[in-house]
């Protein structure tokens, strides 16, 4: 399925955001697993998944066409 | 209440001017049920970090996702504090050492609520809002900023 | 630190503009340490007692022990908060409905200091300095104000 | 002895400011028992004294020739 990628802040230097085409993946915590294991870097971090500009808490299903924003700890003000 | 409140745009692009800032004070002396204005104002510091200095905050948000979110805790502080008004601006981009880069500001009767209010709306922006500050140093390298 | 320093007037005649606002906030972008601004300002407003409107406040101090006091209380928030700045500024006269009479603006290299002394200092003003205000009507009589 | 009394607020509107020539005082507590005996919507009010100008919380000796602010609760801001 696709998934449209958003990465945001410090994230966005080595994740770019980008049209995803992966299959065996349903929820976000496969995503997340699946992302881990290809950007190192991530597993290293604190970060938030917003699933079609909704920000989750939990583990979410994950339909083909969804946008996925991938956000390090905020740092506004 | 209408709860289907138009979600109003915070942010500017660049620093936030003291002349802006100035417009939206003296806005305010015409209502004469206000009793107390209390305004916060962030400034980009000069900070040293490994021997380096700060030149300018570069700010990014995901927009959608922090204006939706600013307008659920805006309802919440309204419904929470009885508020003559509420004003809340945030720098999108280059923001120089020095420069004004988040504007908050409430109004009410009396000085508690306006106080209260103003303070616990820093602290949900700062919480809560999807935004990144990327610390750009005097030669051009630069550091994610991290909110404590 | 020197514990002799000057006592400050804070009295200011008539009201508050937005003008003299403005530049004591555009002075302070130089100072690149600070990182937060905390402002409160006190507003007439146009209450109704007894059926009669409010036009105006004047008010009245004993300016000698008001700015002894002030000093006092100046000294101690500068020892409980690590502020860059304190301005504090109060009217003495007819302050019309609408028009600013309190002006108080801390600054500091972080949010907590600077929002938490601005608060402090707007609770002593009230408590404990020696100023009147005097509440006009719109028919020239007039009622003692009296702080919550 | 010589008082100066300086009065405040609407304590101001019934007990002017004044040089008062009182003998049988010497401290606080009997000048404010003869203002009150003198002046009786003071002792319905809450006040404060200040001697040369110091808030006083105590009983406080005068000497002739010292100042005493009356004055009312506070209300600037």
């Amino acid at each position: 399925m696709e998934i449209q990628l958003i990465s945001f802040g410090k994230i966005s230097e080595f994740l770019h955001s980008q049209q995803l085409e992966i299959e065996g993946i349903s929820d976000t915590d496969q995503l997340k697993a699946y992302l881990e294991s290809n950007f190192l870097q991530l597993a290293d971090l604190k970060y938030k998944l917003a699933v079609n500009k909704i920000l989750i808490q939990e583990n979410t299903h994950l339909n083909s066409g969804d946008s996925v924003a991938v956000m390090p700890p905020f740092s506004g003000g | 209440m209408e709860s289907k409140k138009k979600v109003k745009n915070i942010f500017i692009q660049g620093a936030i001017s003291p002349g802006f800032i100035t417009d939206c004070i003296a806005k305010h002396s015409s209502n004469t049920a206000i009793g107390g204005h209390s305004i916060f104002m962030g400034q980009v510091r000069q900070d040293e970090i490994g021997g380096k200095l700060v030149s300018a905050i570069a700010y990014s948000a995901f927009e959608e996702l922090a204006l939706e979110k600013m307008h659920e805790i805006r309802e919440a502080i309204f419904e929470k504090y009885p508020l003559s008004c509420m004003h809340v601006h945030h720098s999108l981009g280059d923001v120089s050492a020095g420069e004004i880069c988040l504007f908050v500001f409430t109004s009410s009767a009396h000085r508690k609520p306006a106080i209260e209010a103003c303070s616990e709306l820093v602290e949900r922006i700062k919480a809560e809002l999807p935004i990144w500050g990327k610390e750009i140093f005097q030669d051009n390298t630069h550091h994610w900023k991290e909110n404590k």
